[in-house]
C-alpha cells in the first residue's frame, strides 16, 4: 500500500533543467462566512479569476492543505474543506492571534492562497464505499470533509467533546456522532467505534484529529487488521519541503505527508509523541 | 553500494577532499535546506549526499520571522527565514552522535559578534561535527550577516579568527555574492585562519510585491535570491575565490554554491574551482533524490568527457 | 489611436511624467536594446513603448568584446557587450531629428572619466534627446563602470555634476544592483544635480562554462546578468531607493529597470517606487511587441483592481 | 505573401511569465572535412548527442542561420548547408581569421553551435516546382543549398567568377551555371538568366549571393513579376533580437530575417547600399 499513496514531491526528475515552479499566493476574495460551532466558522471563496499554477483549488486532493497569507500577519497552513466548481472554503478553528484574525474577515477582503501542496489520503478506489471508515475528531473533520463528500456510503465517524463542537453535522447526515458529554449521538468518544464491533467489516480507515487520538485509532487499527492512514499536523514555514521545519523522524510533514501510511507511521517514534515548534525545538505533544 | 548500483561508469571517481574530509561525491547539504534534524540528514544521507551541513545555530533559540519565509518564483526562491532555531545547548542534543551519519557532517554557526560565534561554536562542536562553516553573509536577519557588516575583510578576519580559537576542526567561511571584491573576502578569511570557503549564501536581498495586497510577499520584506537566479553569480563568485586565492600561493578547498540543480551545474562550478558543490534550492525542484540525480548525471558527464577523475576538473576552467 | 483599439478600458490613465517629461504608457525601451538606430527606434514606438534610450555611446568609436557578447541561460541573460559604438559624434548624426519620433527618447552616454563623459554628452546633446542617462554601473567593461568604481558615491555624484554642468536637460543617473547601499548612490546622483534614478543595471557579474571547451562561454568571460535573474533583486532596489530619496525628501522619479516581462512584473516595479518601467531583456522572451503587451495587461491589472490612475501606483507599497 | 512568411521571433506571447529559452553553444566533433573550392570548405558534424533546446540542427529550415563558436576566439553566423539523418554541415569561405580559423580545423575537434534562428524562406509549397527559381552567387549557395535539395525539381542557377570557385557543381547536377570568365557552363553573370527570355514561366524566385548582385536580381524580378525572397548578410553579435547589431532599415536580419521578400525589400534602402560594421557604424556595401 505504500507505493500506492502518490508522492506529489518525489518528483521523478529529468536529466537537465526543470522550471521553477513558482509558489507565490494568489489573492481571492472572500464570499461567504459559514458559522461551523461556536469557535469554528468557514470561510468561503471563489475560485481565482486567473489561472495561476501556484494556486489551484480544484486540482487540490482530500488531505493535502493550502498556506493561507493574511498580508502583514503570517502565512499558516489549512485544508479545503468545501469544493465545487465555482468556488472553494476552508474552516477555521480559533487557536490563536491567526485564526482568530481569519475568522473576524469580512466579506469581500482579499487572502492569500498558494498550493495545494503534499500528499493526501490515497487507496480509496481499492475498497468498496461501505468498507471505508472515516474517522475524525474536532477539527480533523476539516481534513477529511471532502473525502467524505467523494465517498458519501463510507462509514464516517466524529468525535467532539460536546454536541455544539460538533462539524459538519448536517452536511454529513449519515454520520456516526460520539460525543463525550452524550449531549449528541453516542456517548464517549469515537475509539469506542473501533473497540466495539461497530467496525466490523471495515478495511480501511482515514483518520484526522487531536494526534493523541490518532494514535490510538491507529493502533486499534493494527490490532483489528484495518489498513489506516492518518493526517498530521506539524509547525510549517515553507510548505514546500525546503526549510525542514515541519521534520517528523526524517519525513517532511509537508511534502511527504501530511497524510501517512500504518507502516510509516510505525516507524514515526514521534507520532502521538513530540513535535517541533517554530524555533524547530522539540517539545511534546 | 547503492553508489555502485546506480552507476554507469564504474570507474569514474567522483570523491572531493574538503582539507581532509574524504566525500564521496562532491554533493554537500547547503546549510538552512533540511538540516534540522539528525534524522532527516540520515534522509539526505540516503539520497546520495556525499557530505551535510546543519542549519545553522546561534546561541539562544530563536523563532525566526513570520510566515511567509521562503517562496519560489519564476527565476529563483526568496528566503527569510530569519536564523530560527533552537539555539546551540538543544541543537547539540539534537545531533549529538552525528558522526554515526555515514557521511561527513559540518556544523553552521552564526552569532552578532565575533564572541557569540565563537559561543555558539563551542557549544555545537562538542558533537563529533567534522568540520564547521561560518555565514558572514545572510542578508536578511537583522543584527547578523551582512546586514552586520560581517561582510568586510576586517569583520571576515576578526570573526573567522574567533571561530578558529576555540576549535580545532577545520572552518569554511561562508560569502556573500553581493561585493565588489570577492577574492578579497575569501583571502581576509584565510587570514583568520580559515582551512576552507564556502560561497555562496543567497543574493540580494530581493523583494516580491503582491500587487492586489500592494504589499511585499515575504513577511520580512525581502529576503535572500537563490536558484537558478544565483547561478551565473555565484559561479563568478567562486572562479574569482579560486583565482585570488591560487594567485596568492593557497590552496584553500571551495564548496561552490549557488542554483546547482544538475550534474552539468555540478560540473561548470568544479570547473570553476570548486572542490564540492552545495545544493540548497534544488531540493525544492527535483526533491531530497537531487543529490544522487546529480551523482549520477555528474558520473554521465564523466563518461562521456573521458574525465576519470572528478578532483582533476577543480578550476580546469583557469588552466 | 493605435493604444485606444487595444484598449479594454479606455477610462484607464496608463500616463506617466519623468521630470515633466509625458510619457503616455510607463515602458521604457532600456539601454543597450535595439537603441542604435532611429529606424529601429520608430519600430519600438510602433511596438507601443512609452519613451526609448539609445545604446550608451562614448566619445570615440568602439567594437566592443567579441562573441559570443549575448547568451540566454535557464534563468536569464548574460551580456558582455562592452559598449559597442559608433562614437558619440557618427551617434549624433545617427539620431538628428530624434525629436520628429513620436515618444520622448534619452541619450545614454558613458565615459571613463568625468571629463569624457562630459565631452560625449555634448555631442549627443546637439540632438533633441530629452534627457541623458548615465550608467556608472556597467560590470563588464574595463575602464568603465562598477570595473572603474564609478559606483561609489563619490563618483556617482563628481560624474553627475559633469554631465549637468553641459546640459540643461533632465540627468538620469543608472545605478547598479551589486552594492551594499543603493539608497546612498541614489542620494550622491541627486546631490550631484540628477533629476532621476534609472535602476538597475544588469547584476553580477555572472559567468556561464563550457564544461566540454572548458571555457567561459561569453568572450569577456562574465558579463551582467538581466531577465527573470534580477527582477527581485531590482526591484528591492527600486523600493530602497524610493524611500530613501522620499526620506531624505526628494521627489526624484525612478524608472525601473530589471527582468520586467509583463504587465504583472511593471506593476510590482511601479507599487515599489518606480514613475516608469524599463524593458530590456524581455524583447528576447516576446519580441519588440513586448511593449504594447505590457500595457495591455496593465490596462486589464488596472480594470481589475479598480485602479483609474496607474500613476496613483508609484510607491503604493510605502503607503 | 509577406503574411505567409513566418516569423519565428514574432512570438504570439502568452499574458503571464513565458519560460526563458536558453541560448547556449552545444559543443559537436568535427566527423569530416570537404573541400569544396580552393577557398571554401564544408565542415560535417554528427547531430549533438544529446537533445538540447538551445541547438536542434534538424528543426533548421533553409535560409535559417546557426552561431558557430570557436572558444577563445569568437562566434559568426553561418547556415546549415548540409542535413541528414545523421548529422548536419557548414559551408565557409575563408574570409578573415574567424572563418580561417574554423577552415583548419581538425577531424574531431569540437565547435560549439546555438540555433537556428531567424526567419528562413518560405511559401515554396504555393508554387509547383518547375515555376521556382534559386538563384545564388559564389558562398551564397550555401544558404540555398538546403532548400534545393529540398526542391531539386526547380530551377537551381549559380553564379561564379571561375569554374574553380564554383560550389555543390556535382550536387546539383541539374543547375544552370554561369562563370565570369566562361570556364564553365554559360558565360557572363547569373542576373542574365532572368535578363534573357530563360526564366520564362517562373514565379518565384529564392536568391542569395553578393548583396549588389541580389539588388539587381530583385529589380529584375520585380520588373518581370516575379515573387522573390533574398537572404541577407549583416553583421552580428546576438543572433537573438537583442543587441540591434544587425539591424537594416528598422528590421532585424537575425530575427525579422535573413530571408526578405519583395515587398519587404522595396521598404528597406539600406538593401545594396550601406551595412553596419562592429562599432554599429553604417558603411557602404
Ligand atoms: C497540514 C495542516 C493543516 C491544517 N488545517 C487546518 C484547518 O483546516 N483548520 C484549522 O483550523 N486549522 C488547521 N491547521 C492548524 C492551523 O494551521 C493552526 O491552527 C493555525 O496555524 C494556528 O495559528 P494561530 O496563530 O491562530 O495560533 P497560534 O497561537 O500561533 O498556535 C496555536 C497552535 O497552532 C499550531 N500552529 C501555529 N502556527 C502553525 C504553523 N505555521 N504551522 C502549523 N501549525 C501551526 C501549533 O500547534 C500551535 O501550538 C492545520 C495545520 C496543518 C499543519
Ligand atoms: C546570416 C549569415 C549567414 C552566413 N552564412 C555563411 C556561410 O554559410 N558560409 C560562410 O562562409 N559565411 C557565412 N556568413 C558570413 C560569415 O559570418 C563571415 O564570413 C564570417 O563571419 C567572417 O569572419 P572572419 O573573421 O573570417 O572575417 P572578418 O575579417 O572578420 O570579416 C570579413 C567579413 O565578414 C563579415 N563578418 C565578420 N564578422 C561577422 C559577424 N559577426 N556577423 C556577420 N558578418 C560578419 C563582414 O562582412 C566582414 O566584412 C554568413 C553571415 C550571415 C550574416
Ligand atoms: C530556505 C533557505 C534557508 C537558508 N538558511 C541558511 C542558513 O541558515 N545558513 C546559511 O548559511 N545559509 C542558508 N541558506 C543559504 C543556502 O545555504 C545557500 O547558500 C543558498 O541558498 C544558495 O544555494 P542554492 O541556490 O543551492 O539554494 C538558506 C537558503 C534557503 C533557500
Ligand atoms: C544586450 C544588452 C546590452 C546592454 N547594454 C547596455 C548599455 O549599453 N548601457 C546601459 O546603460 N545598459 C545596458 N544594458 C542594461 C539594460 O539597459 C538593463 O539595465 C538591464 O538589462 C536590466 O533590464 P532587463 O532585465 O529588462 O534587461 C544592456 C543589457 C543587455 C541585455
Ligand atoms: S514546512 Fe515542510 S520543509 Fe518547510
Ligand atoms: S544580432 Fe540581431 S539583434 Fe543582435
Amino acid at each position: 500500500m505504500d507505493e500506492s499513496i502518490q508522492n506529489p514531491g518525489a518528483c521523478a526528475a529529468p536529466a537537465g533543467k526543470l522550471n521553477f515552479q513558482p509558489s507565490l499566493p494568489v489573492m481571492v476574495k472572500l464570499a461567504e462566512k459559514r458559522c461551523e460551532t461556536q469557535n469554528t466558522v468557514s470561510l468561503l471563496f471563489e475560485h481565482p479569476s486567473e489561472d495561476k499554477a501556484s494556486f489551484r483549488p480544484l486540482q487540490n486532493a482530500p488531505g493535502q492543505f493550502v498556506m493561507v497569507w493574511l498580508p502583514e500577519l503570517n502565512e499558516k497552513p489549512f485544508v479545503i474543506s468545501y469544493i465545487s466548481d465555482t468556488g472553494f472554503g476552508i474552516t477555521v478553528t480559533v487557536r490563536g492571534n491567526f485564526s482568530r484574525r481569519l475568522s473576524e474577515l469580512q466579506i469581500g477582503q482579499k487572502v492569500g492562497f498558494r498550493g495545494p501542496f503534499g500528499r493526501g489520503f490515497s487507496g480509496m478506489e481499492d475498497y468498496a464505499p461501505e468498507k471505508i471508515a472515516i474517522l475524525g475528531g474536532g477539527c480533523g473533520m476539516a481534513s477529511l470533509a471532502l473525502l467524505a463528500q467523494k465517498i458519501p456510503e463510507a462509514n464516517i465517524i466524529q468525535g467532539a467533546p460536546s454536541s455544539s463542537e460538533l462539524l459538519y453535522a448536517e452536511r454529513f447526515p449519515r454520520q456516526i456522532i460520539f460525543t463525550e458529554d452524550g449531549s449528541f449521538g453516542f456517548s464517549g468518544r469515537p475509539t469506542q467505534w473501533l473497540e466495539g464491533k461497530l467496525s466490523g467489516g471495515v478495511e480501511m480507515l482515514y483518520t484526522c484529529g487531536p494526534e493523541i487520538m490518532m494514535k490510538k485509532v491507529v493502533s486499534l487499527c493494527n490490532a483489528n487488521g484495518i489498513r489506516c492512514q492518518a493526517a498530521l499536523e506539524r509547525y510549517m514555514k515553507c510548505g514546500i519541503g525546503v526549510c525542514g521545519q515541519c521534520e517528523c523522524d526524517g519525513r517532511l510533514v509537508c511534502r511527504d505527508g501530511p497524510v501517512f501510511s500504518d507502516s510509516e507511521l510505525q516507524q514515526m517514534p514521534s507520532f502521538g509523541n513530540t513535535r517541533r515548534n517554530a524555533a524547530g525545538q522539540r517539545i511534546k505533544l | 553500494m547503492k553508489e555502485k548500483n546506480n552507476t554507469q561508469a564504474p570507474e569514474t571517481d567522483l570523491g572531493a577532499d574538503l582539507c581532509g574530509i574524504k566525500l564521496k561525491n562532491p554533493t554537500v547539504l547547503a546549510s538552512g535546506v533540511l538540516g534540522i534534524s539528525k534524522d532527516l540528514l540520515a534522509r539526505v544521507v540516503e539520497a546520495g549526499a556525499g557530505a551535510l551541513t546543519i542549519k545553522s545555530v546561534t546561541t539562544s533559540r530563536r523563532e525566526g520571522h513570520d510566515n511567509p519565509t521562503v517562496i519560489a518564483c519564476e527565476a529563483g526562491m526568496l528566503n527569510a527565514v530569519g536564523y530560527s532555531n533552537p539555539g546551540a545547548k538543544a541543537a547539540a542534543e539534537e545531533f549529538s552522535n552525528v558522526e554515526l551519519l555515514q557521511v561527513p557532517v559540518f556544523a553552521s554557526v552564526v552569532g552578532r559578534v565575533p564572541e557569540e560565534f565563537a559561543a555558539a561554536a563551542q557549544h555545537i562542536m562538542k558533537c563529533r561535527f567534522r568540520a564547521i562553516e561560518i555565514p558572514l553573509s545572510c542578508p536578511h536577519t537583522p543584527g547578523y550577516g551582512t546586514l552586520a557588516g560581517h561582510g568586510s575583510p576586517e569583520a571576515t578576519e576578526r570573526i573567522t579568527r574567533a571561530v578558529c580559537d576555540v576549535t580545532d576542526r577545520p572552518v569554511f567561511v561562508k560569502l556573500s555574492p553581493n561585493v565588489p571584491a570577492i577574492g578579497e573576502l575569501a583571502l581576509a578569511a584565510l587570514e583568520g585562519g580559515a582551512s576552507g570557503i564556502t560561497a555562496v549564501n543567497s543574493m540580494g536581498p530581493g523583494m516580491l510585491i503582491d500587487i492586489e495586497a500592494r504589499r511585499p510577499v515575504l513577511s520580512f520584506g525581502f529576503g535572500g535570491v537563490s536558484g537558478p537566479a544565483l547561478r551565473a553569480v555565484a559561479l563568478r563568485c567562486v572562479y574569482d575565490i579560486y583565482k585570488a586565492t591560487r594567485d596568492a600561493g593557497h590552496e584553500a578547498p571551495i564548496i561552490g554554491t549557488g542554483g546547482i540543480s544538475c550534474g552539468e551545474d555540478a560540473m561548470q562550478m568544479i570547473m570553476a574551482g570548486a572542490s564540492a558543490v552545495g545544493v540548497g534550492t534544488a531540493v525544492y525542484q527535483r526533491g531530497v533524490e537531487v543529490f544522487g540525480l546529480i551523482s549520477r548525471e555528474l558520473r554521465e558527464i564523466c563518461l562521456r568527457l573521458d574525465i576519470k577523475k572528478l578532483k582533476d576538473m577543480t578550476g580546469a576552467v583557469h588552466g
